[in-house]
């Protein structure tokens, strides 16, 4: 039950990272591809979570702490760019 | 109380930190909320200069309330909004910009205001007005704009200022 | 005297003429003659032994395990030509005194000279061939010194060059023969090898030797294809030319074929060879002297075809020949050198030397002129002057010899030789001497002082005394070298002016009287000569030279042209081939391994990464784009790394991503955010080929490698034994890399340290020069958006940069244990101080800075140094861990460990190299107006209590309030 | 009990996998950008904190621990997607909005985004 | 598993490769930047795959280990490529600023004498 | 406890951040203390080259871990000598450093010099071939730093070059390491050793592949052709003291091939037979046709002297690549020659190019060229392989060395040739540069055309005597060769005895972990 759950929800984020990456590659606007991008690195914590579920392990929760805190982080750091050219002034 | 001021230079801080830690370390001992505590003093006594002039929170129960409320809200706005992405043509779909005027001055409290407004499906915090006064929200599907604004304003900001002023 | 120091005298005196030209142009040159002096003195002691037969050595071992020993000796032919070397030296040592102007630095000349005497010495001396090579190739450098010695003239210059390549090169291919014939007997050891004959001449190297060496002497003594070089080293000073061109260094290599006679000599290669070769030289140089209309250049070409003669008699490979050879050394060095002197008077009294500017000097310079005309005369062949003596046994010898079964070719070749050798004699006297005193000389012409007529005076005395006493006084040294040539008994011969009706005598007649004629032509044949085609050495050389040069240069710049693609290109194929080249040579076996399944979410992956891997080539062009999609790429590879069990690769991998990443957009800020096309569709193709082929060598390897196992149990597991035990640890990659190889991530945090070093020092010297101006006027690639410091970004990053750095402190502190450690803190902190700088702005963020990054850096090395010194004390290496349990009640028991203290120092020096680097870059944008108050742009309650609108027109400036 | 749980856990697990496909096929049907920029919002809430309550509460009822700490993962989400929201928003609103496209501003005029100094394209040195 | 970490880093090679030889700057740090993505993988690889036994000790159970000694090197790998990427950027647009070229070629006579700040 | 091993490592690692830290506005103070540092690491130097000169081999064990799984320092002959002379060409550089004032034209210089020679003492000393890299990167890192020391559009330009390509270097050094951990399954040398002889013959293929990617690897260091292109543009671009001591890194590549292929890879073992010879002598041979041709045709004397390194280099490898023990000592003593008289003629080379300009044009007047002139005379002699200098002794050995190959003949014929080549070249520089601006001095005004050539340098060097006096220790280095030739010969012969019996190494690391 459980594991046709996580299998189901592993085919979705997977979808989802998918769709991500098409949507980088072929977006018209920066602004998009950084959405996307930043889409992409909340699936892939979902992923990881997930995984962990899988394998019973916590072994990859700091990877998506991490991932969580510093996705932002280049987030933030594409958009200043784009906004302002400098990213720290 | 001086002494006491500079060395818990932000008392809330701490807190949220020492949980944190305890988080964190994911397994509750004497050690682990000892040990987030030290650092949870010396965090805040390091970034203080970054952070000049604190808020107070003044209404807890508040706090509670609107967590609740946000969250509630939140699961039904994703209801909301799968159904607006999966079965509403895109050109059924009025997208709209609207405009809060806002009571909220604590750049805290705006922040938390706005965050919620993202963090809600179907509503985007965009952009402050020049001098911080109005807030630009923008809706994936919104007929009436003034309803979605009455509703912000009451549902959340009234609770906000509450809370913070 | 010893051997090593008459050797060593010259050099030793090279020292003091530079030294001492403070104090005089006397003193200099007398401290130069004295050198000589000295040296001459104690070849002179030896005088005795040599002349009774014996052999003086001298050995040290210099380099034994090559057989290069400074090995000396002292036999008859050695003795002849010390004898020369440094009796000439000294005369020219006292010509050269009044021979140079006051602006020449005489000094420098003297010590030129001496260096070039020390090494003619060496070379004569030498009883080891590979030292003899020493000396050999530095008489090429010391007469490129004198050569060039007058730096303003041109032809200086190229003449010095020219005999530099030319003598130098021959010294290169004498190098080779060298080596051979050692490697032949076995020693570098002359006097081994004088005793090993019939194993050279069996051995089937015999004859490459034979033309290297020849090589070698051919060029030194300017034997013909190679004369050319030695008429441009007239350009030298005069009494260089005396001693250099004339009397020593030309024959040098004159000397070795005799050195080398009794070995090499008496093979048909031999004769043919050096015979052929000393004739043609002979009637080449005799022939063109006489159209030579330069003083110097007619007694260039004369030495040509003088060597040529003394080439020929050695080449004869008969006894009589060399003895000939040996005594023709003698008097063609005396009266050569007189000559040149004479010119060199000539040359210094009326300031020109072409012959058609001078004439009728008879008067003028009564004394030069007898000097000149006896000397001239001696080198026509006239009895009853040395040169006469000499001529005679070649001509005898020529007369015997047969050359491919004629026996007419070579005496009459040599009759031809001497005939012009008369006739140019005749022309030095004649057109510069004789006939009508002119009115144009530049200089107004008179017999110089005593001290530059002394010298050619003594030579032309030895003359006269040889020519008329020949027997007693040159008798003792010419049997004395000639028995040291021949090796065995001396065949008879006579030293005397008489032989009685020789053919030679015949022979030398005609070529006197044909000489007259000649001269009495000689405006005809001028006319002829001029009008004739004949290829001009100096041009050929030159063009050689040049074309060499252009060679080198097409070459150089063709293969080296800047071009770092190319570069790449090369090297990536070049390192592909060989792989594959070593991997076919080998054998490989099958796969022991069974390969992992792979489920769909590594393969949702691997599309990700490949897609996004061939987008960012397709989209290369534009930067943003590519920046972005290699973010996809590092987030995917980090989830590799934590999908393949390596947890603390993921967080390292994703955290250097970030901060490479911005490291990047900050560069890009300052760069074109666009590529433009400039490859065109070949070169892609080519580029595309040569990537897909090391893409499939990369791959290729990696698959070979996975499938099999190792082929040994591998280090690690004693690793993952040891890990708790040893090292304290769970986290085995953390115990590795703090424990383990902890020297490793020392060089590790070191490099990361003199990065940021590095990248602060570079932006220093941007900033301090000229770039500085234009930065301030930079525009941005795009209208700047209001609002650089949202109020949001601000009010988050307050909350978040606590808690980032609590996770820092987190990963920080379990990284023993669990995936995490120092390195991974350092950089969450780092991004952690990097939101407050991106939130806040530089200028706000910076001045609230506690601590120096220079210094965070310098700690974080020098406690992770310290941490390993600890060791010491403990008399343990470097880098030697401890650990151990501590328990204050009530609290639970923690670890303690001193790798902890190590990975401190990876901390700090990560946290600081990070944000200097970072810092660094962003002071490129900061420009001197920005003075940042607030940390926001925009906060409603700095204006509180709201006041009524202001007009639409209200300006926010950037980072200011109003 | 435990089936219970497994259903509870897979109930999350499904919805949050939906949300997670919802949030990012928006991306790719959604036409106009700002639209666009709803669409994360879901796999950020729903989406992950369907996961994170999940995996809580498996270790809560299945392994019987209390193991909060994806809280914390919620925690940085929460603080952070607004921020990026902001950025992309004034991202757009810089490049495809004029003043007079946006709401007005009411007493302070202009939006932020478009409160640039006039000549904040000229040369940087007259910003002082 | 195996053919698709293999094939990943052939893959990522060959973009790096590609883009290595382009003739400005900012492309050849890309490029640097997927070769060392590829070289970290392949590095990391030499220790074989194994899923869910990453090298942290367990104290309780008996599991299986993957190898940690690659990944060790690899993180140092990653530290130090991440030092030398950082460099090269900085040099790079030091290079673009102070001669307002971003061609990475030179030609094949440039000296140090031509004057500081003197276009190329 | 013998420390001795890891303090050419650990002083200027200690000192270096002592600077940065404590010194940085200081120029003075980081003058004395880098001087101090360097006199002292030639003390250092002098210590092991006498503790080693017995012919023990020394292990000393990081950390207190055993020999395979730890990594471990390894002083035999041949490290101690690479340490001293590191340190004696360093001392020359940081004076004339000092003298010239390069050291204050941009920041940072004495500490990035110490790391440098950290990393250059670190390769020298490990027998780990991981912790190669590490200071290989070590020591690269610091020579990027180094060789934009002072910055400039050009020299940015050529420093993008040369990290771009050497980091394609660094990259094949992992391939390469990658691929011998994979199929040997350790990392430490000696023990490298000991599994490639016993290595089954399935896995030939890869273990051949991997031996080889490392040889490329340490070729690229020694600028082998084709791989040396990474060379002239930067070490002409370079600041030119920096340069000279550049010029042991490219021994630290041709030491590493030793090393390597003595060890593990040695000419007894089968499975890697033919690896380095077959190509590797080819290659050289065309090294050193390059490196002369180059010589001749380059028209800036920075440019020339690259070109020079990269002939010596080719020559040096020419004896590498003969791998007998009679090449092998021929081949040390070469590079001992090979660095001092390179890192003299780039010390020549700045004191021309402060006065001059460095163009090998004949327009531009040399002032004051009494000394340097014959300083120049004196380094193209040691280069060129002219007597009375080292340059012609090793030439010599290297030629004796090579007679018992079966090509002797090519050999032979390129090193002459090469030689011949380079003489009329850096004769042909010499008079341009020394003789011809005589003329141009004296005899003709100054061509308008070529006005704007002529560059306004910043005066010359604050302190000559430093500056000359480093140029003269060289000199006197190279002298000392040549008269010491026997002795440090047979030093060197001992040297590659110990090379060829790698058994003792490997002893003398693996016995160190049983204990």
């Amino acid at each position: 039950m459980m594991d046709y759950a996580i299998h189901f929800t592993f085919a979705c984020f997977g979808a989802a990272v998918m769709m991500c990456l098409w949507r980088i590659i072929t977006a018209d606007g920066v602004g998009t591809r950084v959405l996307a991008l930043d889409t992409m690195v909340i699936n892939t914590i979902a992923l990881m979570v997930l995984y962990g579920l899988l394998l019973g392990t916590e072994i990859f929760f700091e990877a998506a702490m991490i991932i969580a805190m510093l996705g932002f982080v280049s987030t933030v750091a594409y958009a200043r760019f784009m906004l302002r050219g400098n990213i720290i002034e | 109380m001086k002494l006491l001021r500079r060395v818990f230079p932000h008392p809330h801080l701490t807190i949220l930190l020492t949980i944190v830690w305890v988080l964190l370390a994911n397994a509750p001992s004497l050690n682990s909320v000892v040990f987030g505590l030290i650092l949870g003093i010396v965090i805040p006594f390091i970034t203080q200069p970054y952070w000049p002039d604190r808020p107070i929170l003044r209404n807890w129960p508040m706090v509670v309330e609107y967590i609740l409320v946000v969250l509630w809200d939140i699961v039904v706005a994703n209801f909301t909004v799968a159904r607006i992405i999966l079965f509403k043509r895109d050109a059924d779909r009025q997208p709209n910009w609207i405009c809060i005027p806002l009571e909220l001055r604590s750049p805290e409290a705006i922040t938390v205001l706005a965050g919620t407004i993202t963090m809600t499906p179907g509503t985007v915090s965009c952009d402050l007005s020049a001098k911080g006064h109005n807030l630009l929200v923008h809706c994936l599907d919104a007929p009436d704009p003034d309803a979605v604004r009455d509703e912000i304003k009451q549902r959340y900001e009234r609770r906000l200022k509450e809370i913070f002023e | 005297m010893s051997l090593f120091l008459i050797a060593a005298l010259p050099f030793l005196g090279a020292i003091f003429p530079g030294l001492l030209i403070r104090a005089g142009r006397n003193v200099s040159a007398s401290a130069a003659g004295l050198a000589s002096f000295l040296a001459f003195t104690g070849l002179m002691i030896h005088a005795p032994a040599v002349l009774r037969g014996e052999v003086v050595t001298a050995r040290f071992d210099w380099l034994p395990g090559l057989g290069l020993n400074a090995n000396f000796m002292l036999d008859g032919l050695g003795f002849l030509f010390a004898t020369l070397i440094l009796g000439i030296g000294m005369l020219i040592v006292l010509y050269a005194r009044f021979y140079l102007s006051r602006h020449d630095p005489m000094g420098q000349f003297y010590t030129y000279l001496l260096l070039f005497q020390g090494a003619m010495v060496g070379i004569v001396l030498s009883d080891n061939i590979l030292l003899l090579l020493v000396f050999w190739e530095l008489t090429s450098l010391s007469s490129f010194l004198l050569i060039g010695y007058w730096k303003h003239l041109p032809a200086g210059r190229q003449g010095a060059r020219m005999a530099l390549a030319v003598t130098g090169s021959g010294g290169l291919a004498m190098i080779a023969g060298m080596l051979i014939l050692g490697h032949i007997v076995g020693s570098y050891d002359l006097s081994v090898i004088l005793q090993n004959k019939e194993a050279i001449q069996a051995s089937p190297w015999y004859l490459p030797a034979l033309l290297l060496i020849l090589l070698g002497c051919f060029t030194k003594s300017a034997q013909f294809p190679f004369h050319f070089w030695l008429p441009h080293a007239m350009a030298a000073p005069t009494p260089v030319s005396a001693y250099l061109h004339s009397a020593t260094m030309v024959k040098a290599g004159i000397f070795l074929m005799a050195r080398m006679w009794p070995v090499l000599a008496g093979t048909p290669e031999w004769f043919y060879i050096v015979a052929t070769t000393g004739l043609v030289t002979m009637v080449v140089g005799a022939v063109i002297a006489l159209f030579k209309d330069d003083l110097k250049a007619l007694l260039a070409f004369s030495t040509v075809s003088h060597l040529g003669l003394i080439t020929m008699l050695l080449g004869f490979g008969t006894k009589v020949a060399a003895v000939a050879a040996m005594f023709h050394i003698v008097n063609h060095a005396t009266f050569k050198a007189a000559l040149f002197m004479s010119a060199g008077i000539v040359d210094h009294e009326t300031g020109t030397r072409d012959i058609k500017r001078l004439g009728g000097l008879r008067h003028l310079m009564p004394v030069t002129f007898g000097i000149a005309t006896i000397a001239a005369l001696s080198m026509a062949g006239i009895p009853p002057l040395n040169g006469f003596l000499s001529k005679e046994m070649m001509l005898e010898e020529a007369f015997h010899t047969t050359w491919l079964d004629s026996h007419v070719v070579i005496p009459a070749l040599a009759v031809f030789a001497a005939l012009f050798s008369a006739a140019y004699s005749f022309r030095y006297i004649s057109h510069v001497f004789l006939g009508p005193e002119r009115q144009d000389y530049p200089h107004a012409p008179h017999d110089p002082g005593p001290g530059l007529w002394l010298s050619p005076a003594i030579l032309v005395l030895l003359v006269v005394v040889i020519g008329l006493n020949s027997a007693t006084v040159a008798g003792p040294v010419v049997s004395a070298s000639a028995q040291s040539v021949i090796g065995g008994e001396l065949p008879y011969f006579k030293l005397k002016l008489w032989h009685g009706f020789t053919p030679a005598l015949y022979m030398s007649i005609v070529a006197v009287l044909g000489g007259l004629l000649l001269l009495a032509m000689h405006r005809h044949l001028e006319r002829v000569w001029d009008n004739l085609p004949r290829p001009e050495a100096k041009a050929i050389f030159d063009a050689i030279i040049e074309l060499l040069t252009q060679i080198s240069r097409t070459i150089t710049d063709g293969l080296h042209n800047g071009v770092i693609s190319r570069y790449a290109a090369i090297m990536i194929a070049f390192t592909v081939g060989i792989g594959y080249y070593a991997y076919a040579t080998g054998t490989t076996g099958l796969p022991t391994r069974v390969p992992l399944e792979a489920p769909i979410i590594p393969i949702i992956g691997w599309i990700c990464l490949v897609g996004a891997t061939l987008a960012i080539m397709w989209f290369h062009r534009n930067r943003l784009l590519s920046l972005v999609l290699i973010g996809v790429v590092g987030l995917i590879v980090s989830m590799a790394f934590n999908y393949l069990s390596a947890p603390d690769l993921a967080l390292t991998q994703i955290s250097v991503e970030v901060v490479t990443m911005i490291l990047l957009l900050l560069s890009l800020n300052f760069m074109p955010t666009q590529t433009p096309v400039d490859s065109t569709k070949a070169r892609k193709l080519r580029d595309a080929a040569i990537s897909v082929v090391a893409g499939l060598g990369a791959g290729g390897l990696i698959y070979a490698l996975m499938v099999r196992d190792f082929a040994f149990p591998t280090i690690s597991g004693y690793h993952l034994a040891n890990s708790y035990k040893g090292g304290g640890g769970t986290n085995v990659v953390n115990v590795i890399l703090v424990d383990f190889r902890g020297f490793d991530t020392f060089g590790e945090i070191i490099v990361l340290g003199i990065a940021a070093l590095v990248i602060f020092a570079l932006a220093e010297s941007v900033l301090s020069s000229n770039v500085r101006a234009y930065l301030l006027n930079r525009k941005p690639h795009w209208p700047q958006s209001g609002d650089a410091h949202p109020l949001m970004m601000v009010v988050v990053t307050r909350v978040m940069m606590p808690i980032a750095l609590m996770v820092g402190a987190y990963i920080f502190f379990r990284g023993h244990n669990q995936p995490g450690g120092g390195f991974i803190a350092g950089l969450v902190v780092a991004i952690a101080f990097l939101m407050q700088y991106m939130a806040s702005g530089y200028t706000w963020t910076i001045e609230r800075q506690r601590f120096y990054y220079h210094a965070t850096i310098g700690w974080g090395v020098l406690i992770a140094a310290a941490t390993g010194l600890g060791a010491w004390f403990n008399d343990m290496p470097f880098l030697t861990s401890d650990f151990g349990y501590l328990h204050w009640p009530p609290l639970e028991e923690f670890e303690w460990a001193t790798a902890m203290l190590f990975d401190t120092g990876v901390f700090l020096a990560v946290l600081g190299a990070v944000l200097l680097a970072l810092d660094s870059l962003s002071r490129f944008a900061w420009q001197p107006g920005i003075q940042q108050e607030y940390p926001m742009d925009i906060n409603p309650q700095r204006d509180a209590p709201p006041v009524p609108g202001p007009g639409p027109d209200t300006i926010i400036p950037v980072g200011k309030e109003t | 009990m435990v089936e219970f749980w497994e259903i509870v856990i897979a109930f999350f697990l499904i919805v949050s996998g939906i949300f997670g496909f919802v949030g990012s096929f928006g991306m790719i049907k959604l036409k106009d950008p700002m639209s666009r920029l709803h669409a994360p919002t879901k796999a950020t809430t729903l989406g992950v904190g369907g996961v994170l309550i999940a995996s809580i509460l498996h270790s809560l009822a299945l392994e019987h621990r209390l193991s909060l700490h994806e809280l914390l993962i919620t925690l940085f989400l929460f603080l952070t997607a607004p921020v990026t929201a902001l950025f992309i928003a004034k991202w757009h609103i810089h490049r495809h909005e004029t003043p007079e496209s946006l709401p007005d501003a009411g007493e302070d005029g202009k939006w932020a985004t478009h409160a640039v100094q006039p000549n904040e394209d000229e040369p940087d040195q007259t910003a002082t | 598993m195996e053919a698709l970490l293999a094939s990943a880093v052939g893959v990522l090679t060959a973009a790096g490769i590609f883009l290595i030889l382009r003739r400005r700057t900012f492309p050849v740090i890309l490029g640097l930047s997927l070769l060392t993505y590829a070289v970290n993988a392949f590095l990391f690889a030499t220790g074989r795959l194994a899923l869910n036994a990453p090298p942290v000790l367990n104290k309780y159970a008996d599991v299986p280990y993957t190898d940690p000694l690659p990944q060790a090197l690899v993180l140092t790998a990653i530290v130090i490529s991440f030092g030398m990427t950082a460099v090269i950027v900085m040099i790079a647009l030091g290079a673009y600023l102070s001669s307002k070229d971003d061609r990475i070629d030179m030609k094949a006579h440039d000296s140090v004498d031509a004057a500081p700040g003197e276009d190329v | 406890m013998n420390h001795w091993i890891i303090a050419p490592i650990v002083l200027p690692a200690l000192l270096a951040p002592f600077i940065i830290m404590v010194l940085r506005y200081h120029l003075d103070l980081q003058r004395i203390f880098s001087v101090a540092g360097t006199v002292g690491l030639v003390g250092i130097a002098l210590t092991l080259t006498a503790q080693a000169a017995g012919g023990e081999i020394q292990v000393y064990e990081l950390g207190n871990w055993p020999a395979p799984f730890g990594i471990v320092l390894v002083l035999d002959r041949l490290s101690a000598l690479m340490v001293l002379l590191t340190s004696l060409l360093a001392l020359a550089v940081v004076l004339y450093a000092m003298g010239s004032g390069w050291d204050k034209r941009g920041r940072h210089f004495h500490p990035l010099f110490q790391f440098q020679l950290m990393g250059v003492c670190g390769a020298f000393l490990t027998g780990d071939a991981f912790n190669l890299f590490v200071f290989f990167e070590v020591l690269l890192i610091a020579s990027y730093g180094l060789m934009i020391h002072g910055g400039g559009p050009v020299r940015f330009k050529a420093g993008v070059q040369y990290v771009t390509y050497n980091l394609l270097g660094s990259t094949l050094f992992l391939f390469a390491l990658g691929t011998l951990y994979s199929v040997t399954g350790t990392l430490n040398m000696a023990d490298l050793a000991l599994r490639v002889a016993d290595l089954p013959t399935e896995d030939t293929a890869l273990l051949r592949v991997g031996a080889v990617l490392l040889l490329l690897v340490f070729c690229i260091k020694a600028a082998v052709l084709p791989l040396h292109f990474w060379l002239p543009a930067s070490y002409s671009l370079a600041p030119m003291p920096v340069a000279a001591l550049f010029a042991i890194m490219t021994k630290v590549g041709a030491y590493s091939i030793l090393r390597m292929y003595t060890l593990a890879f040695g000419p007894e073992v089968t499975i890697t037979q033919g690896l380095a010879g077959d190509w590797l002598l080819p290659a050289a041979l065309v090294t050193l046709a390059i490196g002369a041709v180059g010589i001749l045709g380059t028209q800036h004397i920075a440019r020339m002297v690259a070109f020079a390194a990269i002939a010596s280099m080719g020559t040096l490898l020419i004896a590498v690549s003969l791998f007998t023990p009679q090449a092998t000592a021929a081949a040390l003593y070469y590079a001992v020659h090979s660095t001092l008289a390179t890192g003299l003629m780039f010390l020549i080379a700045d004191l021309v190019i402060e006065r001059q300009g460095g163009r090998i044009d004949g327009m531009t007047p040399m002032p004051q060229s009494g000394l340097i002139a014959a300083l120049y005379f004196i380094g193209a002699i040691a280069l060129a392989g002219m007597p009375p200098l080292s340059g012609f002794v090793g030439k010599l050995l290297v030629m004796d060395a090579a007679r018992d190959a079966g090509d002797f003949t090519a050999i032979w014929a390129v090193i002459l040739v090469s030689s011949f080549i380079t003489i009329v070249g850096l004769a042909r520089a010499g008079s341009l540069i020394f003789w011809q601006s005589h003329d141009a001095r004296h005899n003709t005004e100054p061509d308008p055309e070529n006005e704007d050539k002529v560059i306004h340098l910043p005066p010359p060097e604050p302190m000559p005597g430093l500056t000359f006096s480093a140029v003269f220790g060289l000199v006197a280095g190279l002298i000392g060769l040549t008269l010491f030739a026997g002795p440090l010969m047979e030093y060197t012969s001992s040297m590659a005895e110990q090379l060829y019996t790698p058994q003792h190494y490997i002893d003398a690391v693996l016995k160190g972990g049983e204990q």
